[in-house]
């Protein structure tokens, strides 16, 4: 895994094109243009982008309703991202799915999912996929830390280690499902530790070190493709924003946000790049400036593009019918 | 009776309140109910008004659906929030083969008095796994009883019926009515489950229908009128037991029949009831049954696509005149 | 066509062995599969032909239904064996909510080979965990298939269909007639979904059934025979895509229609179809669509409790003579 | 908790009638007198006898398809549960439910189940119930290896563990689940480990011996009834029968079970009380005997009970209709 001034500088650049995308989509939600409800993974990025940054195109990953930001940092195309928000005939799924449901079979991306946990024990499947087809891909769910209460977690992560499938169960432990902190849901304090019960290695990383995230899954990554099996990972994060967009956040106070705010992953890698002497100021700016051209081509598209027709509903349910 | 205009939520929680206050027995079970009194604000005061009383619950919809059981089994009364009844799939075993069957496996040896509370239904552009309507599946479950209330005023009193039986009863409120508004009796009642409502009298048409399916058929009805159609609308409020009598005698009097859900068409509840009717009444049909139900796909996410899946006014209207210009 | 006499199972698993045989990506996942090949004998041999592709999994139902989910989406065809259709519930999220779904949200962009079989049906003294036919929930989820076979050739021909289709396909077996003998084919075929079979041509009713009923039927016929009533036994053998080109056909002949399924009668298949029929086919019905099936409570265990419970070929013929002596 | 000789005098009867129960069910099965299929329990009757030994008649159990032995050790009546295997309508669930769903609610039994795993969100609902009712009663679910691979059981301890629900875990890891090793289906080797995730006290038993499940149920019972939350117990054991009357048993060796006989949990408690001179020779017939008389008054009574009339089934599946 190389960690070379050209790589680190990808990695910024992603985080702050998850960033970025996910503030549009806020401002967007907010002034009615995006339908339904989104959740934002504001404050994740070190861990999307340090997880994906160990992943290759033909890896499999399976996100959540808090999904976005795999999906960039995965390579998914924010053109058609942003359309599929808006609900436009040109969006991932042609309007028919919507944030919670986005999916890049091209790249890998099996498809963020509405039913927490739902997607563990379809990654599975595709880790048993790849065994079969004697590949050496990795699959990869991303999960939150209510999400690990749900049975199907456990059956996933049995049948994972028993056959010793190419899988990295990554938790995403924000603090908080919806309204309900961690450490109610859970007894133990940790959830890594979940992994013990099925043999399966299991760490804690700092998920809002990038580089922590980037190091614990290249040696998953690697266990995995050696045929050694599966790995779980704890990315212990906090989202900045709302549950979902409009949370009225009781649960919770400004104080801890604020600390949280002091640990931002983004500005956190920065300094390291710019003590590195890889990222000057001016370099930071012409990123977010870049980023900023491709999100409001990315936005342009969407706006632009038209809405499904409403007989498309009847298109797309069975591949033959 | 004196009255006043409440929200189906505020109906809810108004019936919810007057319970728990009366009886011990009853908790409420479910996630994220504590911080914010429900997604829906469904559960207002109550967190305040009964501490302990209302539980957040981990994200583990089989393990909330298994308490409910095991409570009920043991003297409590349980009030489950499904959060989205989508999410009823990860119930299904605890709902459909245990509290459906356990009363009968073990001969009649214990009851099991329990809610289980669903928002259901489409409409909020929140695609296909936070938009079903899955009453169906719990009809076709001897042992399950099924509610679908429509105005604020059922709500309140089809709730506290379901809390005072003692058979496991699923309780479907569509997201969608959560605000809808509407007169709600000052004094106590109680809406018997099995009743259905002829919430308007007509001679030529019968639309049958419950839960948001109920407020189309109002407007179809306003407008039928326009065209010399005099529908007759029957809010069934539950699905079983089903008060064929109500329909029966409706029918009997218009001779033709459509009947109206946001289910999909295909399986859905009204299939149950048109193959009922036509067989009970075959005679006083002069018009085949008519179905109105959302198109046979899932709910997609893009608005102009989800208003062209679910049933429309336009729909029903185009239903009711088949079987009367017939 | 060259024939010989095999009973459910035998056909099952020369289907298995002749389709793994000709494409890598089949591959079996379910509970207790390698040991004894099945527990109903389905896939004998098939451990030792396929060492590697017959795979026991823990008793993780949820986990096994994701499995399929995500192999088939990533270039695998499973099949998938429930144990058991009554452990359907420990997998509705991952069937109904997942595999169901996942291609229209995605707007088209995958396929999901899959079957999704399982042994259903009751008379084994089962109980009711153990005994039920669940189909009509299935053909309520838009995106899933469903087929129920009763002949060994009809199993042999359907499977291979069914691991062929690129969506998912729930597909039943009763368990009662794994037993069951009846010439199959020496050829190669393919039963295509979507097409009833007109078993015994009759003039006077349509008996409609599927699965074990179809056995009930056959009784019947020729019983009603005695009666000069000259029955059409119409085997529907995919509920979903249903043929209603084969039924109407049938009922333009007859005028009279009996459904016939074990599954319990409230909201079962035979409501959508009678439903259907009466609308479509409204002017050409001397008589109301009966339907025939389990009466709406658990199965219990005890012998004469559950045969009675269980449609019975004395229902067909109250049905068929009620509908024909009108 | 007592261990005089009367104590442990019963214990030894308790153990003697279940072998004896499940071996006369076993004789008339084969008989074909008893309809659909049973799972007996021959060889477990330590974990059983032992934990029901701990327990108040109040005290809540929910079993599984392998369930007689909790039931007679929980202090079912035998005339009943005969009677109801025969499927008659004397029988505890007069004849609706058979073995797999044998149910006591007046001695705690919430139930067999044929659902595996299938009571233990059940239990942790009952621990709930007992918690709100504030009594000091426990909830004990029985369930085997097997079961421990299902989510729900996950479910329900996280959520006995985090609300310190009085309930006890017991899983009879009697080596296989059907055709299935327990070694093939869990890669830990152990399940108590599981309980670690959910900071849950576990603990690995000789199931075989039955003073040795007593003692750790105990302090798990104590633990309950203190307010002090759920406790894991796994009880090593193994069925000397088939998984079903009629298994052909091609999953293991003639030889395994042979090794398992010599571990017989009835022998080597007999031989106990035998060294501390509490049980001679002649008494232990004479338990045998006494057994023997009450199984054949169950017996005689099962085999003279009516039939239910076919019509019954219509009758006890809504309290109010
Ligand atoms: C099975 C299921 N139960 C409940 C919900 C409602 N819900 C959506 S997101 C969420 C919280 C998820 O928390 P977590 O897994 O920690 O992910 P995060 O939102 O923090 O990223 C809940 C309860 C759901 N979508 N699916
Ligand atoms: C949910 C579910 N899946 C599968 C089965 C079929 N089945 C019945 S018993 C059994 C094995 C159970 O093993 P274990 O939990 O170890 O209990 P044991 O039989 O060893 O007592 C299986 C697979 C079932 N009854 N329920
Ligand atoms: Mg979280
Ligand atoms: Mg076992």
């Amino acid at each position: 895994m190389s960690s070379d001034k050209q790589t680190l500088l990808e990695i910024y650049r992603t985080m702050v094109t998850v960033r970025r995308f996910e503030t549009m989509a806020g401002e967007y939600f907010a002034a009615g243009q995006i339908p339904g409800f989104i959740h934002l993974s504001i404050g994740q990025e070190g861990s999307s982008v340090g997880v994906c940054s160990c992943l290759r195109k033909d890896d499999y990953v399976v996100t959540t309703h808090r999904g976005h930001g795999h999906m960039i940092a995965k390579g998914a195309d924010l053109k058609r991202m942003t359309a599929e928000l808006f609900g436009k005939k040109t969006g991932y799924c042609k309007g028919k799915g919507g944030s919670m449901h986005i999916a890049d079979f091209s790249i890998g991306i099996l498809g963020a999912n509405g039913v927490v946990a739902g997607g563990l024990p379809i990654i599975t499947g595709a880790g048993l996929s790849i065994k079969l087809r004697k590949t050496d891909q990795v699959a990869v769910a991303f999960f939150g830390d209510g999400a690990a209460n749900r049975g199907p977690v456990h059956e996933a992560m049995n049948m994972a280690a028993i056959w010793k499938l190419p899988v990295l169960f990554v938790c995403e432990n924000n603090q908080y499902a919806s309204t309900t902190p961690m450490h109610y849901a859970c007894s133990a304090g940790d959830l890594y530790t979940r992994a013990a019960a099925y043999d399966m290695p299991g760490e804690k990383i700092n998920g809002n070190d990038v580089l922590a995230v980037r190091e614990a899954t290249a040696s998953a990554v690697a266990r995995a493709r050696a045929g050694e099996g599966p790995t779980f990972l704890e990315n212990v994060t906090y989202r900045l924003k709302g549950h979902y967009e409009g949370d009225p956040q009781k649960y919770r106070t400004t104080e801890e946000i604020e600390i949280w705010r002091q640990k931002d992953p983004i500005e956190h890698f920065g300094r390291m790049l710019a003590q590195k002497k890889y990222l000057t100021k001016k370099h930071a700016a012409q990123i977010r400036e870049a980023v900023q051209a491709e999100l409001s081509e990315a936005l342009a598209f969407a706006q632009n593009s038209p809405f499904p027709e409403p007989g498309d509903a009847m298109a797309d349910l069975y591949s033959n019918p | 009776m004196s009255e006043r205009i409440l929200t189906c939520s505020a109906a809810l929680a108004e019936a919810l309140h007057e319970e728990m206050r009366r009886d011990e027995s009853i908790f409420i079970l479910g996630e994220d109910l504590v911080a914010h009194g429900g997604v829906f604000g469904q559960f207002k005061g109550i967190p305040e008004a009964f501490p302990g009383r209302i539980i957040d619950s981990p994200i583990s919809e089989t393990g909330i659906a298994g308490c409910g059981v095991g409570a009920a089994m043991t003297g409590m009364r349980p009030f489950i929030d499904f959060h989205f009844s989508d999410f009823l799939t990860c119930g299904m075993d605890e709902l459909c083969n245990q509290a459906a069957k356990i009363r009968y496996m073990s001969g009649g040896q214990v009851k099991l008095p329990m809610v289980v509370w669903c928002p259901d239904g489409a409409g909020l552009r929140a695609a296909a796994q936070h938009s079903q309507s899955l009453e169906a599946w719990f009809v076709h479950t001897p042992g399950l009883k099924v509610v679908v209330p429509s105005e604020p005023a059922d709500v309140k009193g089809l709730i506290k019926a379901a809390i005072w039986d003692d058979n496991p009863v699923m309780f479907f409120q569509h997201k969608k009515l959560f605000a809808k508004e509407g007169p709600v009796p000052e004094e106590e009642y109680v809406i018997e489950l099995g009743r259905a409502a002829v919430k308007k009298e007509g001679r030529d048409v019968s639309l049958l229908c419950y839960g948001a399916a109920y407020y189309l058929c109002l407007e179809a009805a306003s407008t039928l009128r326009e065209d010399a159609i005099d529908a007759e609308i029957v809010d069934l409020r539950t699905l079983k037991p089903l008060d064929m009598d109500t329909v029966a005698r409706s029918i009997r009097k218009t001779h033709r029949a459509v009947i109206v859900h946001e289910a999909c068409l295909t399986g859905g509840f009204g299939a149950e009831l048109a193959a009922r009717i036509q067989d009970e009444l075959f005679d006083e049909l002069d018009a085949p049954v008519k179905r109105v139900g959302a198109k046979d796909v899932p709910i997609p996410f893009s608005p102009s696509m989800e208003d062209f899946v679910l049933p429309s006014v336009a729909d029903v209207l185009e239903a009711a005149r088949a079987v009367t210009y017939r």
